[in-house]
């Protein structure tokens, strides 16, 4: 950490744009490709004003060709560009799925180590809007699953300026999921602010009484639960994952130790949700070390639909995560 | 210009395009008001391609649509009152609330929904003709999708799977020059997208989108081609997009003269002009006909007011068939 | 279960096949549709000789349109046939994951009940045949994380022939996973063997020592292992899950209330993996049950190589179950 | 025919179609010896494309293939030894074993691998064509597909950005008639592949596939208007699958008529046919060439023989970079 600058006022979307500008003013072999983020600015403003900056070539609108401009960018990281592609949300990277398992991830391994592809992957996931089944998925789980692949969640302002250059100078696919409800979330960041490491995840409150584990916009529920907790008594530990990809196992073993209690927080369908990998690993790690069974709460096995109330019943709420972190605090 | 003769069809076409007009007016105030959200898209202005179409299809063909259907919905007979429900997430709604303003669905009327992914219900129109063929049943498969929608894979390879397998569908593209705010000459190295439909040996036509009954006669032209089982019929109805693509968009992509331009040819004011100049439709009638509208309207809006929300008990049902095991 | 008609001798492969031709003859709503399923045969010869015997409408050749077939048969489907896709691989079928999740298993969600789709989806699935990192997927478990869809694994010779008739009576798509490895097995089915009910796991194997949950061709090594096992005085009880979505918890928690330790044994990729999610309500239902953590055995967490050493090295070993389960005996 | 003069250049085309034609022929036998496991899909009958399209590429240009790239990978002139030892799952396989016969690669060729997911290897040449566009290189990418992969999302959605982008790509499809088992005129509704490219304005040639003088000449003419920077070019060339598609097709979809007319146009007993004609190819200069091919391949099983197993702790090896950052 170099020493930090002033501290200015921005937003999560202002720190992805500030990446983005960082990014193709400082490597000429970056461009920006995807649906809409040239002309229209980028369906959430994130690149608004950067093709007027950076021209037509590098900021590069693209036709509803997902799996075809997701390979191409796969072709032209092979060629030696260092492309960020947009897939506009997550719902519309299962077209792109192929590509990224099939070639992306895979390419390195199948060859023998001969060819890599240094491709940046960003796309806008979550529910919360009222945009419906088909516009509401979490699969950055999902995606955790793919060998071969980093997954990235910056959840915090410094994390949405940072991760994007870092993610640039990996020489291997990286995805970075942009939960689309944190846009507008407020903030400061210093004026140096930069690139940060991508490897491990973050307590984000220290406590004592219990760790919660999560990632992404759940973060701020569950640091919400964590604030009337502790005017219960009860201090959780706040983590906040960063990466699912590899996981970093030791930040919440470390603090599992310390609490002996773990709740898992994922936006997340909860069968074979990162959640449950996690539950996996703390059993296999830290069975011992456990006075209560690990909880998870996740969102409901449901398409997410579209009225507010039930879209809200579908999702993880703060309610929730604080009976269960009660629960599992007085017990055992 | 057949139809002009028959007034009562005219009129009733008339009719159907205000309704839409009046109804999605209505629809944006009720989002500013935040009695609507999530994504609402308006047909505004290509109104002629809906109400058009929809007069060549019989009651048991099936229609496939867009996140952007409310025109389509509205034109097949679904009422605006479910429709309002719907958008207004109430249990009342077309879709009990599940749905909104995306995905709009009728098993009366065989409307199969709002699709929200793009592209992503041309391959359901193929099947639904293909279940159609199977069961030997002279039926048409209508599927609605928009220009952008061309460049996606799921267009190609339902393009082939209809000719190939000489399926009943009619395939409506709805040209109105932008996806999004990525003008056509972005997306496409081919503009002329009705030329597209040879290379899958598919007859094609392209209309003025802004004249519906220029429409009509060419819908009725495609599904006397389908019924006759010869395969399917590609549509290219050139129309224009008067609002924003969504309440969220800036329009930094056209600019207002373009948009002046295409509302000279409004495909309410270009039928209604018509009608007057043949002396069919006088001041009282069109009066009458804003009347009755906006009477239909209020009365959606008074429904989806009173309606109720779907008990959050009932989130997991419908996930699975609750008669499981037909 | 009616009278057991008398045995005959049988294969994986001709199993499926009469299940097939039982649906074709039985229901004219019933048609196969798939890459090579007519003129060549079915790429595993599963489908050799219906085309003569159904004609080339219910046993439809397609073309190599994975996500435009499975579409049309979502369409075919709500159209009221009864559609069985075959996509000739799972590996394909990532092309097609956009028509899976976002139309067959969100629809009659997403549609408040009003439509339902009837669709059941075959592929083949998993590796050891050295076909390298693209054709050796075993995405089931993935597949199992999507809330609408049923997932079943037949394993045995009475699952093969008996699990599609029931796939095809259910108003919901169902996925039906065949182990690429399974096709040759031979055995024995009685001739009236017919349909099966899909809603619970099976113990192959009982014992008292341990529990080791699996499905599909991972079973057998389970049971190699658990005959071992036995000679070592350690008594194995084998769970055969059937069906990885919805999962059948009472089967495996009943074990585990009398063995109290538990292996998962998955093909999949270990992170994110059904075993996790196993794992995970293990943890949440059966914590105090437990005299030793839960382990998993997976396949490698890399894109499988053609190799044959380094393809076995990669997948779950029967030497690996053996030792983890003598671990897992001994102590504690 | 200008070619033909160029006896040397003939020759050179006529060995290494012989070398690919051996090759494979040794392959299947070390197939049946069990020495070769998993897929192994042969190219015989169709060495002229790939000879012919090879000659028209420069080192610099880069190359996409399919599952079906032993011809591919040789005439881009990858030594048959790293080939044969890749068979063998041997770690001095050019793929280090990992691959097999379906997924060779090769950085000093730019030969992109072997792709076994059908269609999708197209996309990948549109993005190296975009690398080096933006970078201002000449150079050409070039993508080898079959006519079945014609049906896929991801052709269209390629073929589209290639031209919509103006990228040096050359497209060539390999017609052989089938997809697997399935004959083409089962998976497209429109059989002329060539005419497709017009629906994406994109300039198109059909050559016959059997004659590599041909294909070489078609694929120069290509390359020349790739060099000028007039975006794709699409090449279908017309040629025939000898052996079956894979080592376990039992062939149901094809009578032997067929293929037996079919050999009678063997691309290799045509140019040499030829030049013998033009007294350019003796008995003795035929005997050596058969001599010295047969002595690469020797070479080659000699090489893979005596290579050497990966060491299974390297398996995670290469998943992710081992320098991590560049
Ligand atoms: C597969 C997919 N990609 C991207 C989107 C986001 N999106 C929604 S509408 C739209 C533009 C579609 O344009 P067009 O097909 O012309 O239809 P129009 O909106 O003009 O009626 C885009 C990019 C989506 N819904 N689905
Ligand atoms: C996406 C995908 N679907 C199916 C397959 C299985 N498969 C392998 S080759 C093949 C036929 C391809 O035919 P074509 O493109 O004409 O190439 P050819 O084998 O004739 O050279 C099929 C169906 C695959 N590998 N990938
Ligand atoms: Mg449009
Ligand atoms: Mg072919």
């Amino acid at each position: 950490m170099s020493e930090q600058g002033a501290l200015k006022e921005t937003t999560y979307r202002e720190a992805v744009k500030e990446a983005l500008r960082e990014a193709l003013t400082k490597d000429e072999r970056v461009f920006l490709m995807g649906e809409d983020v040239g002309h229209y600015g980028g369906c959430y403003a994130v690149s608004k004003g950067l093709l007027a900056e950076f021209g037509s070539e590098r900021i590069r609108d693209t036709p509803l060709s997902e799996s075809g401009f997701v390979g191409a960018g796969i072709g032209a990281a092979l060629g030696g560009m260092r492309p960020i592609v947009e897939v506009m949300t997550v719902n519309f990277s299962l077209l792109a799925l192929d590509q990224i398992m099939n070639n992306a991830a895979t390419i390195q391994h199948m060859s023998g180590g001969l060819f890599n592809v240094p491709l940046v992957i960003r796309m806008a996931t979550g529910a919360g809007k009222q945009l419906a089944a088909q516009h509401a998925h979490s699969l950055e789980g999902m995606y955790a699953h793919i060998p071969g692949l980093r997954v990235l969640c910056p959840a915090t302002l410094e994390d949405a300026r940072g991760m994007l250059w870092t993610s640039l100078q990996d020489p291997d696919p990286v995805l970075i999921f942009e939960n689309n409800t944190l846009y507008n979330m407020e903030g400061t960041l210093p004026n140096n602010a930069g690139a940060v490491e991508i490897d491990s995840a973050r307590v984000l409150r220290p406590g004592r009484d219990i760790t919660i584990i999560s990632y992404s916009a759940s973060l701020y529920k569950c640091l919400d639960a964590a604030d009337e907790l502790a005017q219960k008594g009860i201090e959780a530990e706040v983590i906040d994952l960063r990466t699912l990809r590899p996981l970093d196992d030791a930040t919440y073993l470390t603090s599992i130790a310390k609490t002996h209690r773990a709740l898992i927080v994922d936006e997340g369908w909860r069968s074979g949700s990162i959640s449950a990998e996690i539950s996996a690993r703390i059993m296999e790690q830290a069975f011992y070390e456990l006075d209560a069974p690990v909880e998870r709460i996740c969102s409901a096995e449901v398409p997410i639909p579209y009225a507010p109330h039930m879209e809200i019943a579908a999702l993880p709420r703060v309610a929730a995560i604080i009976a269960a972190a009660k629960r599992m605090v007085s017990h055992g | 210009m057949s139809n002009i003769i028959d007034r009562e069809h005219a009129i009733n076409q008339l009719r159907q395009m205000l309704l839409i007009r009046r109804f999605e007016e209505k629809s944006a105030e009720l989002y500013s008001a935040t009695k609507i959200r999530g994504f609402l898209h308006l047909y505004i202005g290509e109104e002629a391609v809906a109400v058009g179409v929809m007069a060549a299809l019989a009651p048991e063909d099936a229609v496939v649509a867009t996140y952007r259907e409310h025109g389509q919905a509205l034109a097949r007979g679904m009422s605006a009152s479910s429709i309002m429900a719907e958008m207004y997430g109430k249990q009342e709604g077309c879709s009990r609330g599940r749905g909104g303003s995306m995905h709009l669905f009728d098993a009366a009327t065989r409307f199969y929904g709002g699709n929200a992914i793009v592209g992503g219900g041309i391959p359901l129109a193929v099947g639904l003709a293909l279940a159609d063929k199977m069961l030997d049943r002279n039926r048409v498969s209508c599927c609605f999708f928009g220009d952008g929608a061309v460049a996606e894979g799921d267009f190609h390879e339902a393009m082939n799977l209809a000719s190939l397998w000489k399926l009943p569908v009619l395939f409506i593209c709805e040209n109105n020059l932008y996806a999004m705010g990525t003008a056509l000459r972005y997306t496409q190295a081919v503009t002329d997208i009705a030329s597209k439909a040879y290379g899958y040996g598919m007859p094609a036509k392209a209309v003025d989108g802004m004249d519906v009954m220029a429409v009509e006669d060419a819908a009725r032209t495609a599904t006397e081609h389908l019924h006759q089982g010869k395969g399917p019929y590609f549509l290219e109805c050139r129309t224009y997009r008067f609002r924003p693509h969504s309440m969220f968009d800036t329009e930094l992509y056209r600019n207002k003269e373009e948009v002046e331009q295409w509302k000279k040819r409004d495909p309410i004011d270009l039928l209604s002009q018509r009608l007057r100049e043949a002396g069919l439709l006088s001041d009282q009638d069109w009066a009458a006909l804003e009347q009755s509208v906006a009477e239909e309207i209020e009365a959606a809006v008074d429904f989806a007011e009173a309606g109720t929300w779907e008990p959050i008990e009932d989130l997991t049902r419908f996930v699975y068939s609750e008669r499981r095991r037909a």
